[in-house]
């Protein structure tokens, strides 16, 4: 079924992702002075923001998107994520969340199956479900989600470019992720490798770094050594690493491409390590996450909606 | 009467089920005070559900821990139980098969791991350290380094629904499934722990190996079974999150063989073997989710809730340490 | 009186409620070796822990040279000048000899150890006590024997001025007897007090000068040796007469029991063969390293047999492990009883019940509590072990009384067969005897006892034959008519002529 | 000739540092025939640079296991160190003070650990495991549960390139500078275990505490000193993981204190306590990076990795012991 999503979000991801530089702007000024709203809550709603995890860069900054739309909306937005990637304690969050008495729950799938049965109980007690970054097995009022299989395919065609650029049309490519077992980075593996189909390119066995910077380091200092031509960062953990790795090789004409936004990674960037990254735009999802849920909670219809919030390239130019 | 609770006091063990019990209780309640929820009838099912598979794990651990063992392979026999059992249902293979199937995997490791600690005498620190990378390579391997499909896309809907409900979702007289499995375990085990004569070899090896060999206990036979029954419960926790997620996570149970010495030991298990009552298990694996539920329904972040379960880990056992001070001289010969 | 080397004044102590010393006085001299005697539990180590800086003393006043010490720890009171030798072993078995003599005052030079005059010194140590041993071996590769006379050189390495000897000679044979006394005359001479607890009356005369005598925490007497005859000194112990050291009975040798044939296991037993017959105690003799533990060992299963044929009743059994013998009527009443004979741990009752656990299940194979407590409760009346109730954990008992306890859970099975191995090692004397009674009472009820000791005394006058054991072998068989300390003392030491 | 082979082969732990070497060049070959740039110079550089962590870790493990305890606060510590360090400096501090603030309070969870193992006689495992809770959480606290920024963003390239060239990047003689940290303080470390009174107490406490205490050797504060020595090497670590990355990530050092034991235990360093030498952990940290980093330079899938590394620890432990048969008899009372 999630295939079919892919499918239908393609479109919009594509025009997102070539538009990358200014679609970043205009984001980053939506997250910042987002001083007018929309929307208004017509009951001070209690919501529950429920992510993979607590501890990634990428879902502190969705809660702060989320919390600070909150204000504006008149709700409260309680944040109750795992302390790990872990279904199992993510479906306890969903109870949780459900005994706690929520009105709605936004909330970023680990898997698309694993919570789909726990979210079916707490819209069965009238709890209004919306995804942000990834969506579950189960129609919710909306999602806001970045298509990663898109997003992997577009770094995968920024690597090809560059590489091609260098005159380099084969050779080996190594791939890098934080584990096996979340869909999102498994997507963006998946869409990555995609964009190389049918190129004489031939693509490494990916390696897991458990979102732990110096073990990515490690494992890619292991494909340099090996001559790989470029390396494809999963996450921001990943994504660091690489660019560290290829920084100390000093042999920058090895390609890195990575996923997500740090200081790190702009940093890297600037500095000519890694020729770009996936930027995600969480504080919006986070934003229109909980505006929808204020909108269908005031008894607004939005169909199940679903909006690739996209991701947009980063690279040296337009990170002045 | 004053007797009586002497005579239970002295039984090994139970002044640590007890401490344990207290603990528990003043936690629940200060959580209760910082959100009224936490008394909410659904939260009391949920903690009851959650705490099933911690009680389950706990057991396990305890079991081998009793015999002054450790087991460390736990976590990553939970996560290929859930793995095997999902895997092949994906594959179109009839619930029960699946679930005899992992099970028979799960004891192999168990068996292994028997073998290395009891047979070949390895430190059992090592030993399941061993047994827990290849357990966790095994989830990995089944289905290819993915995560498996929801079940039900092969088994179908119903069949799908059957299996969760049995383990996860379903209720009998209002108390969700995992809380009646995990019990029902657990009296069966802590009857054998207390009333036969396996029970009983278990203690005397914990306490000393060489004597009890002269005594006519087998004691590699007696580790065995410690470590088939610590693999058994790791299976049914397989079960359980399999169910739970309604597909196979490779990483599953991660880190369950921590929060199963937690459980045995904040209830009064010895680490250092010859003591410890399942009863006490039961109390500690209650706190140790009581303290997840409360910290994530109160909403703390991340940092705060590593630190408290840190130091009530400790405190609990600290407690029981200072309580029985006298007793802390003989321990020093053994640590 | 301030002349007095060691001055204890009314030291009282007791473990978790009960009384253990109440109110002992202690003295010792210059150049004076103190006899300490009582029966198992008296007091003695408890006494002399207290002495070392190992307990804290509930009140009393300990002087040294007349100056009042408060030992906190035991290295306080050894840089006051007080050795002690533990009743227990108490070595590390992964350093090696001198490793472990010097712990805790190791020579230095500058930062680092100085391995070398370590090694040297001990070495000399014990050389001195005519030990042949390299002092860079291992402990833990050393026999029981071996250990205790390291842990001698330990304590005298100390040049101590007051030196305590829980027990020391219970493992040693009469040659390393020789030698130590040997050495304790000598400091002695060199006006050192020395503490001597044993239960071996029969060495007294050959070592002590004066004697004192506790009774359940209590001090009965003391004085000069000269003054008192050993049986005064067992009256004053026990608080009773004992007519008959050796209460040794009569009755009909029956059938064969046990017949081993050319036992083999490892270079301690070789080629044993011997048969035990009903209602008989089968004494074995030696020097301690004979290998008579280790072919008991073997017999019963503990250690791999290399080969040999073993019959219980005419029929050939195999006792492959200590589960087999005992399902065949075999029990072990193993030399080492904290190590090998005990769940220290566990209660006195779990102990009792161990291998009884078969005959205490009801109907359903479930454990009955009744059955169990019934059992333990009759077994700890028959065999009067003192003990608070059932539940004492039995680290806490007296050696003595742990014995009993080791006893009474193979008894419960009425074996056919019983292996005593030093059954009487560290048990005062009034114990002692009611162990005697104990093997006659089996013997009466036909029951083959072998009946290993190093005390030549209790051999002889409890064994109706006896086996001489040397360098694994039987060196010699003796009817109690032909037997006597003489031609034992022949056989135990007919070692092989090396070529 | 025959007895100084004799001689060195009885010297503690000799047997299982020697069979680590053994195994060690086994791998080492073995991977480089699958894929030769395993021998490349670059490759062997980066070998060295990476065992370094294991290295310092298992220095700091061996002695804790020496006396008989276990310490799995390690990684925790790891990570704690690690993003003090960089949470500071991207603060402005200057290098030196955060290096030392983070080193203080390194020693101080060390601290706690040595009080409540040897003071307070808890289950070390029990005890390190509340321990590992709360540095970790510390570790999520310091910069409010996120990843720092990078340090130079403050402090500035240079200064940067400074710490990070100091702990990681620079290099002296041709080797990473990270090699000779670990080196040098393997040599300091070896001296102090091998030569002077706290290493002979080390062993005696690992060996039989009563023993040791009777004898005069204050048992507490041995064991306080060994887990001072483990979380020093934990904050080394910490530093050099935070220069590697040139941030601060708060799940550095995850799962590091199982590595620990690995590479000491692989090394022939006896969990039981008593026994073991540096040398080995050197040779186990070395055989368990050359694993890692072979598995890696050969592109084996995650599953395969686990179980490859989980075998090898088994083995190269089962090994050990069917070698020493003998002796195993005297552990069995022990274990
Ligand atoms: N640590 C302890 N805890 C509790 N009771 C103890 C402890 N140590 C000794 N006792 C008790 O104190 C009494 C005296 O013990 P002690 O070892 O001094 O006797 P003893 O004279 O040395 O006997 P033996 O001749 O068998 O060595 C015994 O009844 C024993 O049970
Ligand atoms: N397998 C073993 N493990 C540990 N200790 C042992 C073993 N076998 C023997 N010993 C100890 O070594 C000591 C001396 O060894 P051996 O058994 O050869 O002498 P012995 O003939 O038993 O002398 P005795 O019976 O007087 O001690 C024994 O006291 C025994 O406790
Ligand atoms: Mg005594
Ligand atoms: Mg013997």
């Amino acid at each position: 079924t999630s295939d079919k999503q892919d499918a239908k979000d393609t479109t919009a991801a594509v025009t997102e992702g070539t538009t990358a530089a200014g679609e970043e702007k205009a984001t980053e000024e939506k997250a910042e002075n987002s001083g007018e709203t929309t929307v208004k809550a017509d009951k001070p709603y209690k919501l529950a923001l429920i992510t993979m995890d607590s501890l990634d860069q990428h879902w502190v900054t969705l809660n702060e998107g989320a919390q600070a739309e909150a204000k504006l909306v008149g709700v409260e937005v309680k944040f109750m994520s795992p302390d790990t990637k872990d279904d199992s304690k993510q479906i306890e969050c969903v109870n949780n969340a459900v005994a706690g008495g929520v009105d709605g729950i936004m909330i970023a799938a680990n898997g698309p199956d694993a919570i789909s049965a726990s979210l079916k109980e707490a819209q069965a007690q009238g709890i209004k479900i919306v995804y942000v970054d990834s969506p579950a097995n189960v129609d919710a009022e909306a999602s806001f989600a970045t298509n990663n299989k898109q997003g992997g395919k577009t770094a995968g065609e920024e690597m090809k470019k560059a590489l091609e650029a260098q005159g380099i049309t084969k050779g080996n490519i190594g791939v890098i992720s934080t584990n096996a077992s979340t869909q999102s980075t498994v997507d963006r593996d998946n869409g990555f490798r995609e964009a190389f189909e049918g190129s004489d390119f031939t693509i490494e066995e990916t390696q897991y770094c458990d979102g732990d910077a110096a073990k990515a380091q490690t494992i890619a200092e292991n494909y340099i050594t090996k001559g790989v031509v470029g390396i494809f960062g999963g996450n921001e953990g990943s994504t660091v690493g690489i660019g560290n790795a290829i920084k100390a090789s000093g042999d920058n004409k090895i390609v890195g491409v990575g996923f997500d936004k740090s200081d790190n990674i702009k940093s890297l960037i600037q500095d000519g390590y890694l020729l770009c990254t996936m930027a995600q735009n969480p504080d919006v999802m986070g934003k229109m996450g909980v505006d929808a849920l204020v909108e269908s909670l005031n008894g607004k219809d939005l169909k199940g909606e679903t909006v690739d919030t996209g991701v947009s390239v980063l690279n040296k130019d337009n990170l002045k | 009467m004053k007797n009586k609770v002497k005579e239970i006091l002295r039984i090994r063990g139970m002044r640590g089920a007890i401490t344990a019990f207290v603990g528990l209780v003043i936690i629940y309640v200060v959580f209760g005070c910082i959100n009224d929820k936490v008394f909410s009838l659904q939260n009391n099912l949920n903690l009851l559900r959650s705490m099933a598979k911690y009680l389950l794990i706990g057991i396990g651990q305890s079991f081998v821990m009793i015999t002054g063992n450790i087991d460390l392979s736990i976590g990553s026999v939970v996560g290929m139980s859930a793995m095997v059992t999902a895997s092949l249902m994906t594959r179109g293979v009839p619930i029960m098969v699946a679930l005899l199937v992992s099970l028979l995997i799960g004891l192999i490791i168990g068996y292994v791991n028997g073998e290395l600690v009891g047979k070949f005498q390895m430190p059992p620190f090592i030993a399941t350290l061993g047994t827990m990378f290849v357990a966790r390579g095994i989830a990995y391997l089944v289905n290819g380094n993915r995560n498996t499909d929801n079940i039900a896309s092969i088994l179908g809907k119903d069949q799908g629904k059957l299996f969760q409900d049995a383990f996860y979702y379903g209720k009998i007289l209002g108390i969700y499934t995992t809380f009646w499995i995990a019990f029902l375990i657990f009296l069966i085990f802590s009857f054998i722990l207390g009333k036969t004569k396996l029970g009983r070899h278990i203690y005397a090896v914990g306490s000393n190996k060489e004597a009890s060999r002269l005594s006519g206990v087998d004691i590699v036979s007696v580790i065995k079974k410690t470590y088939l029954i610590s693999a058994f419960c790791s299976v049914i926790v397989g079960y359980i999150l399999c169910a739970q997620a309604g597909m196979g996570n490779m990483e599953a149970g991660n880190m369950y063989e921590m929060y199963g010495v937690a459980a045995g030991v904040i209830g009064g298990v010895s680490p250092l073997g010859g003591s410890g009552l399942l009863l006490g298990t039961f109390q500690g694996a209650l706190l140790w989710q009581t303290l997840e539920n409360g910290l994530n329904m109160v909403g703390a972040q991340v940092g705060i809730q590593r630190i408290v379960i840190g130091v009530i880990v400790v405190l609990a056992v600290l407690m029981d340490v200072l309580v029985r001070n006298g007793n802390l001289f003989s321990k020093k010969n053994k640590q | 009186m301030g002349n007095s080397l060691v001055q204890m004044k009314n030291i009282a102590k007791s473990f978790s409620g009960t009384k253990v010393l109440k109110g002992v006085n202690l003295e010792l001299g210059h150049g004076e070796i103190l006899a300490l005697l009582g029966e198992n539990g008296a007091g003695k180590s408890t006494l002399m822990k207290i002495l070392s800086g190992i307990y804290s003393k509930d009140s009393g006043e300990i002087y040294l040279d007349g100056e009042l010490c408060h030992f906190q720890n035991p290295k306080e009171a050894q840089n006051k000048g007080v050795a002690i030798i533990h009743q227990e072993m108490n070595l590390c078995n992964d350093l090696s000899v001198s490793e472990n003599i010097f712990l805790g005052r190791e020579v230095m030079e500058g930062l680092s150890l100085n391995h070398k005059k370590m090694d040297e010194e001990a070495q000399k140590i014990l050389d001195d006590l005519g030990i042949s041993m390299k002092s860079t071996e291992l402990a833990g590769d050393l026999k029981v024997s071996e250990q205790q006379m390291v842990e001698i050189a330990k304590a005298l390495s100390q040049n101590a001025k007051v030196l305590i000897m829980d027990e020391p000679t219970s493992a040693l044979s009469r040659k390393e007897i020789e030698d130590l006394f040997r050495v304790i005359r000598k400091l002695r001479d060199e006006g050192r007090g020395i503490i001597y607890i044993s239960h071996r009356l029969d060495e007294l005369r050959a070592i002590a000068d004066k004697v004192s005598i506790l009774r359940d925490g209590e001090n009965v007497i003391s004085g000069d040796l000269k003054d008192f005859s050993i049986d005064d000194i067992i009256r004053h112990m026990v608080g009773r007469e004992i007519q008959d050291k050796f209460p040794r009975i009569l009755c009909e040798k029956g059938k064969e029991i046990l017949r081993v044939e050319n036992l083999n296991a490892g270079p301690k037993v070789r080629d044993i063969s011997f048969s035990l017959y009903e209602g008989e105690i089968l004494g074995i003799a030696g020097l301690m390293g004979a290998g008579r533990t280790e072919m008991t060992r073997a017999l019963f299963g503990v250690d791999e047999k290399t080969s040999g044929k073993i019959y219980l009743f005419g029929e050939e059994v195999k006792t492959n492990t200590p589960k087999d013998s005992i399902e065949l009527g075999m029990a072990l009443i193993p030399e080492d009883r904290r190590k090998d004979g005990l769940c220290t741990d566990l209660s006195i009752r779990e102990n009792i019940s161990l291998p009884n656990l078969d005959s205490m299940k009801n109907s359903l194979g479930v454990l009955s509590k009744e059955l169990e407590l019934k059992i333990s409760e009759d077994t700890i009346k028959s065999l009067n072990v003192k003990a608070k109730d059932r539940e004492m954990i039995s680290k806490n008992l007296s050696g003595g009384n742990q014995q009993k306890v080791v006893l009474g859970k193979w008894l419960v099975r009425n074996p056919k067969v019983i292996l005593f191995d030093e059954p009487t090692r560290g048990i005062d004397i009034g114990a002692k005897v009611e162990i005697y009674q104990i093997m006659n009472e089996l013997k009466k009820k036909g029951v083959g006892v072998l009946f290993i000791s190093s005390e030549m005394e209790e051999v002889l006058g409890m064994s109706d034959r006896i086996l001489i054991f040397c360098d694994g072998r039987i060196t010699g068989e003796l009817s109690r008519e032909e037997a006597n300390q003489e031609n034992i003392l022949k056989f135990a030491t007919r070692y092989e002529e090396k070529v």
